[in-house]
């Protein structure tokens, strides 16, 4: 079993409210030096079976029409490797 | 689009051969020309930006405006309005030195696109038209259209639609207290997200969006501006999707509305210290309407630099700036000396402000980027003397067919059996179940003055503590109705929402619409959109309630398919106390049910036409204007003098569907009996307007009486309340759990 | 002599004026507290309101548990101070490590609105002597974040010390642990609960219930009596 | 400029509808053979100055005193190298 991670990002050029609320709230606790915060989803897939090319291929087409809304956010695939998943963990 | 060098005015007019992009900004051939002989030379890119947005028809309302003359026009003599159609909301006198400010809009293209962020902005943008009037927000309302309740896409659509506007409101702390959901499959692929919101203020403290005083400061308030959403709303909403170009691919926004609540507390905080001479909200064709409104409204001329406009992008070109859509912005005319003050408040807020402009004593508007001046316009072509067409409009041939393809003859129940069935199909039917899935998604609480909200005939708040004076509002429309007729249609969205309005007792007062049409480039639409305004202008004259503001959709259609022509009317009314406000609930067993009005043989358009045999012609009910007032009188002077302790208006479902709704609410059943005259189907299922149901106490049943004899309004007793069914005598009986089951559970079935 | 309540009102609150509202039917003295201002102008007794404070972006109550106010409020309601969290008042006192456990989004992942009963289980803390232990009462229910989430050691133990304040009955409208609406500290003196009692105190509004009223006024007794 | 990026996600004992929905819906999208789904946020932080340790210290200080509220979250950090951030902004 494998885990592949698909990170949703709203567009660049999108408002990202909560990111920043999280970017104004920083100077109050004392943390300097972000000069910018965006937030996203991260979904975290268990997939059965090998992720060769076709199951990556399939999980591209699932984020792009149903993780993500193109219209407005940006996303990304990656296979978690084992070593990631280990620490993760921790 | 930027070029270099700068292309300000002085450039564009050494430069007339330059080609520029009008075509892609949706502007035609002749209005580009029309530009060019305004300004005695070619727009510069900026020029050409403002006027591309502001000429588009979603702010310019081209082909709608010689038609919604007629508001003003056939408007009825009313004590009540304060301010009327032309600013961002009309205001309404409700007493006691109270005023109250609503408006409903559309935000139909942008949710289609991304339901949770499009009903989400719409919710926002109709909200600050109600801030802008120097009003704080009290209430909220959605009238909302989707395509046929078990098709996919609704599935995506709904949800989405349903939480952006939960959402936004209840993030705001607005109550949500009425609204709509339709479903039909005219509206596949065009779903109808219109949103309504109240607005309450003491009369000193109306503003309106206008730029005087020379000198006065511009100040632009609120999140900063990006690169979502450019020509978003303006362009989206003036173009049908399949010929979207490139240039105009949805551009959706998303919106904030924690900075909206503190927009909301921050100008409401300048406003009650006198520090604002006008107002504008930023929405459709953001700065670029700002500006040239104010500035066309006021007395002078404005000069406002556009590098002092804080953004979220530094790339942006000065034509982005002048067309961003984000939103969450207001734009302020501040003396000089009360600036200060203003950007205080602001920081208190934590809201940001930044002067980017003055009044001056000319009468141009003029906008520098960068030290080169790159508009320099006279701010009523832009904004107000855009062009007008006279689109054609003709009659559409199918019409008589669809007339006559009469309801009236389609095949009726043939048993008490079947009548029962039938019954039970049509409460539980997608269009006539409960909403409760729905709006239980919506904070009905939150100020605290909630008095009435879904599910009863309107909502209704209270606006004043001490003497209990409220507000009520419905909204209402029918687009099947208005396909058979628009004319009568829009007449009968009207006369339901009237209707609502009285039935919980409170004064109709005023009127505000959205009206939601097909392609106006199509003949046959043009007529029905025509024939819907002359039909709500007629109406409105007839029932003393004017329109004090709306917003028209166009092109909601998808390639040749136009939606159902869907005007949707919302009714204002004031209630001196809401201690005596009607709710829909059977309250007591024992009381006598009468129903009020004229039943007939009316079927076309009707709810048990499209359940039960999936049919839509003929015609829709007869309009009687003088009846339905008569009916609001009674109404009103029956919960003024305690004479009833429940009432409901009949409309979609007719009969049965009214006493369903409150026999479930309340808890308790009803005993039925036809009366002399009418067949036990026409009874139950007919939908003749002019009509409500009313419990009375036995102990009133004389004076009600009496009432309704001297003026003339037909009442007749058709049952009591009573057990745990629903029982009409002779016919059928149905257990209020068997009812309850099947109108409750369709809509989180199909949805959940 | 009456008592003075404070009523914080933070980026976002939304249901301060009615809590000041419901502290005056109930007879107290409503005070209003800015969450820039460490000072709590000597109130008897604080409430935080519900809303969306700064949106509830990130966490519901994340952002205010950082506020000026809350340094005053965190630190006082160590020494005693009477503390009412309503809603997003609960979040927030939650996330100031307040109280135990976290709140987390309806598990049916809607916004939720509703009349709801409740049971009351502890009719002896500062802001519930008016109630009977075991009384039933429905109250305005209305949040996006409302299922609350301990570990199993924390739920015993508050189940052991009598520190679940309310249940939901009949209808868990969140997926709470343990139908858990309300809890309370160690002392007693701060609770927080999801539900919103100040929604439920005129006859003529919202659901037309007035089962919220005794918030206020066991309080007001409490503090009065003191 | 660096990015940092710091990923919570609700602890695995804690119930996760929205990952949960997402994976019911899945067999309707035509997605078969995965096996569970969690959903979590992903917050995209732009630092100024070098990333070294004692930057990465204070962000995981922010992450667990903040961004992650560690009674029902877990959370890792990591430096996003410049070939993935080229790759994400793609
Ligand atoms: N989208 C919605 N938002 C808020 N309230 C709604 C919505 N849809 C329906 N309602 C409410 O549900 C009730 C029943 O709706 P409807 O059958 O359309 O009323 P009516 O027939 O009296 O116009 C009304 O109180 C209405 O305001
Ligand atoms: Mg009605």
């Amino acid at each position: 079993m494998a885990r592949v991670v698909v990170d949703v990002m709203l567009k660049p050029e999108i408002l990202d409210p909560q990111g920043q609320a999280v970017q104004r709230a920083l100077p109050r606790l004392g943390f300097e030096g972000i000069s910018d915060v965006r937030q996203g989803k991260r979904f975290e897939l268990e997939v059965d079976g090998p992720v060769d090319a076709a199951a990556l291929a399939r999980i591209h087409d699932l984020a792009e029409s149903f993780l993500a809304n193109t219209v407005i956010e940006d996303f990304t695939v990656k296979v978690e490797e084992p070593a990631e998943v280990a620490e993760a963990a921790k | 689009m930027s070029r270099t060098p700068l292309d300000t005015v002085e450039h564009a007019a050494a430069t007339p051969d330059v080609e520029l992009p009008w075509a892609e900004l949706g502007l035609k051939k002749d209005e580009y020309e029309r530009v060019v002989e305004i300004l005695g030379r070619r727009p510069t890119g900026a020029e050409l930006a403002m006027y591309s947005v502001m000429w588009s028809e979603h702010c310019s309302y081209k082909s709608s405006k010689v038609h919604l003359r007629q508001f003003g026009e056939k408007a009825p003599e009313s004590d009540a309005m304060l301010v009327g159609i032309g600013e961002n909301a009309g205001v309404v006198d409700v007493g006691q030195g109270y005023a109250v400010t609503f408006k409903v809009e559309s935000h139909n293209h942008p949710s289609y696109v991304e339901p949770y962020q499009g009903a989400a902005t719409g919710v926002g943008g109709i909200v600050r038209d109600i801030i802008a009037m120097g009003a704080r927000p009290v209430a909220v309302v959605d009238p909302l259209r989707f395509g046929a309740a078990d098709h996919p896409d609704t599935k995506r659509v709904l949800p989405g639609v349903v939480a952006g506007i939960g959402g936004y409101g209840n993030c705001l702390g607005l109550p949500n207290i009425g609204g709509e959901v339709v479903f039909d499959s005219c509206y596949q692929g065009n779903p109808l997200v219109n949103a309504g919101a109240i607005g309450v203020m003491r009369h000193e403290d109306i503003h309106l969006a206008k730029a005087s005083g020379a000198g006065n400061k511009v100040v632009l308030y609120g999140a900063r501006t990006g690169g979502d959403g450019i020509g978003g709303a303006s362009i989206l909403a003036s173009e049908t999707f399949d010929d979207a170009k490139p240039s105009k691919r949805p551009a959706v926004q998303v919106g904030d509305p924690f900075q909206e609540k503190l927009l909301i507390e921050c100008t409401l905080e300048a406003f009650e210290e006198k520090l604002v001479v006008g107002i504008q909200d930023l929405g459709a064709a953001g700065l670029s309407c700002a500006t040239s409104e104010l500035a066309s409204n006021g007395s002078g001329g404005m000069r406002v630099t556009l590098d002092d406009v804080p953004l979220r992008d530094s790339t942006l070109s000065p034509e982005e700036i002048l067309m961003s859509e984000s939103q969450e912005r207001m734009c302020a005319v501040v003396e000089p000396e009360k600036v200060d003050r203003f950007l205080e408040i602001c920081e208190k807020w934590d809201v940001i402000a930044t002067v980017i402009g003055e009044v001056t004593d000319g009468d141009r508007l003029e906008i520098y980027w960068h030290g080169g001046k790159i508009v320099d316009v006279d701010p009523r072509t832009v904004a107000h003397e855009g062009p007008v067409y006279e689109r054609p409009y003709a009659r559409p041939e199918w019409q008589d067919a669809l007339q006559a393809d009469d309801a009236n003859k389609l095949p009726r129940p043939a048993s008490s059996e079947e009548l029962r069935d039938q019954v039970l199909k049509l409460v539980g039917s997608p269009n006539q179940a409960s909403k409760k899935w729905i709006t239980s998604q919506y904070d009905h609480f939150v100020q605290g003055n909630t008095v009435l909200a879904q599910p009863e005939d309107s909502g209704m708040i209270r606006i004043d503590e001490e003497t209990g004076l409220g507000v009520a509002i419905a909204t209402d429309g029918n687009g099947r109705y208005a396909k058979l007729d628009p004319y009568h249609g829009a007449q009968l969205a009207l006369a339901e929402a009237y209707r609502n309005v009285a039935t919980t007792g409170a004064k109709p007062l005023a009127v505000s619409d959205c009206l939601n049409f097909g392609s106006p480039e199509d003949p046959a639409v043009m007529w029905q959109f025509a024939e819907a305004v002359r039909g709500l202008a007629d109406a409105c004259q007839q029932l003393g309630t004017p329109v004090t503001g709306g917003n028209v959709s166009l092109y909601n259609q998808t390639g040749e398919a136009a939606i159902h022509p869907t005007p949707v009317v919302a009714v204002l009314g004031v209630i001196d106390d809401v201690a005596r406000r009607t709710p829909v609930a059977f309250q007591e067993e024992g009381q006598l049910i009468y129903l009020l009005g004229d039943t007939r043989e009316e079927f076309g358009g009707s709810a048990w036409s499209q359940v039960v045999h999936d049919h839509l012609g003929g015609l829709p009910p007869a309009v009687d204007l003088e009846r339905e007032r008569l009916l609001a009188e009674i109404l009103i002077s029956a919960s003024r003098d305690g004479m009833i302790d429940s009432a409901h208006d009949l409309s979609d479902g007719g009969l049965v569907q009214a006493v369903v709704e409150s026999a479930l609410l309340g808890g308790k059943g009803a005993r039925l009996v036809v009366p002399d005259g009418l067949d036990a189907f026409t009874f139950l299922f007919s939908e003749s307007a002019g009509r409500a149901i009313v419990a009375v106490p036995r102990s009133e049943e004389v004076r009600f009486n009496d009432m309704c004899g001297a003026r003339g309004l037909p009442a007749t007793r058709i049952g009591v309340v009573d057990g745990a069914a629903v029982e009409v005598q002779g016919e059928f009986t149905l257990t209020l759990e068997e009812l309850r089951t099947v109108h409750e559970e369709t809509i989180p079935a199909l949805l959940a | 002599m009456t008592a003075r309540i404070g009523v914080v009102t933070f980026p976002g609150s939304l249901d301060d004026r009615d809590t000041q509202r419901a502290i005056r039917l109930a007879g107290a003295e409503p005070v209003a507290l800015w969450h820039k201002d460490k000072d709590l102008r000597q109130v008897d007794a604080v409430v935080l309101p519900g809303g969306f404070s700064y949106g509830d972006y990130l966490r519901a109550g994340a952002i205010s548990r950082f506020s000026p106010v809350m340094e005053t409020v965190i630190e006082q309601a160590k020494a005693g101070l009477p503390v009412l969290g309503i809603c997003n008042g609960f979040q927030v006192l939650t996330e100031a490590h307040l109280l135990p456990g976290g709140m987390l989004g309806n598990d049916h992942l809607h916004f939720i609105c509703r009349d709801q009963k409740l049971r009351v289980e502890n009719a002896e803390t500062a802001w519930t002597g008016d109630y009977r232990q075991g009384q039933e009462i429905h109250i305005p229910l209305k949040n996006m974040d409302g299922r609350y989430v301990a570990d199993e050691y924390t739920l015993d133990k508050l189940e052991a010390e009598g520190r679940v304040v309310f249940r939901y009955v009949d209808f868990n409208p969140n997926g709470s642990l343990r139908d858990i609406a309300g809890i309370t500290n160690e002392a007693g003196n701060v609770v927080g609960l999801m539900p919103h009692p100040e929604h439920a105190v005129e006859p003529l509004i919202g659901t037309g219930r007035t089962d919220g009223l005794p918030f206020f006024t066991s309080i007001l007794k409490k503090l009065v009596n003191a």
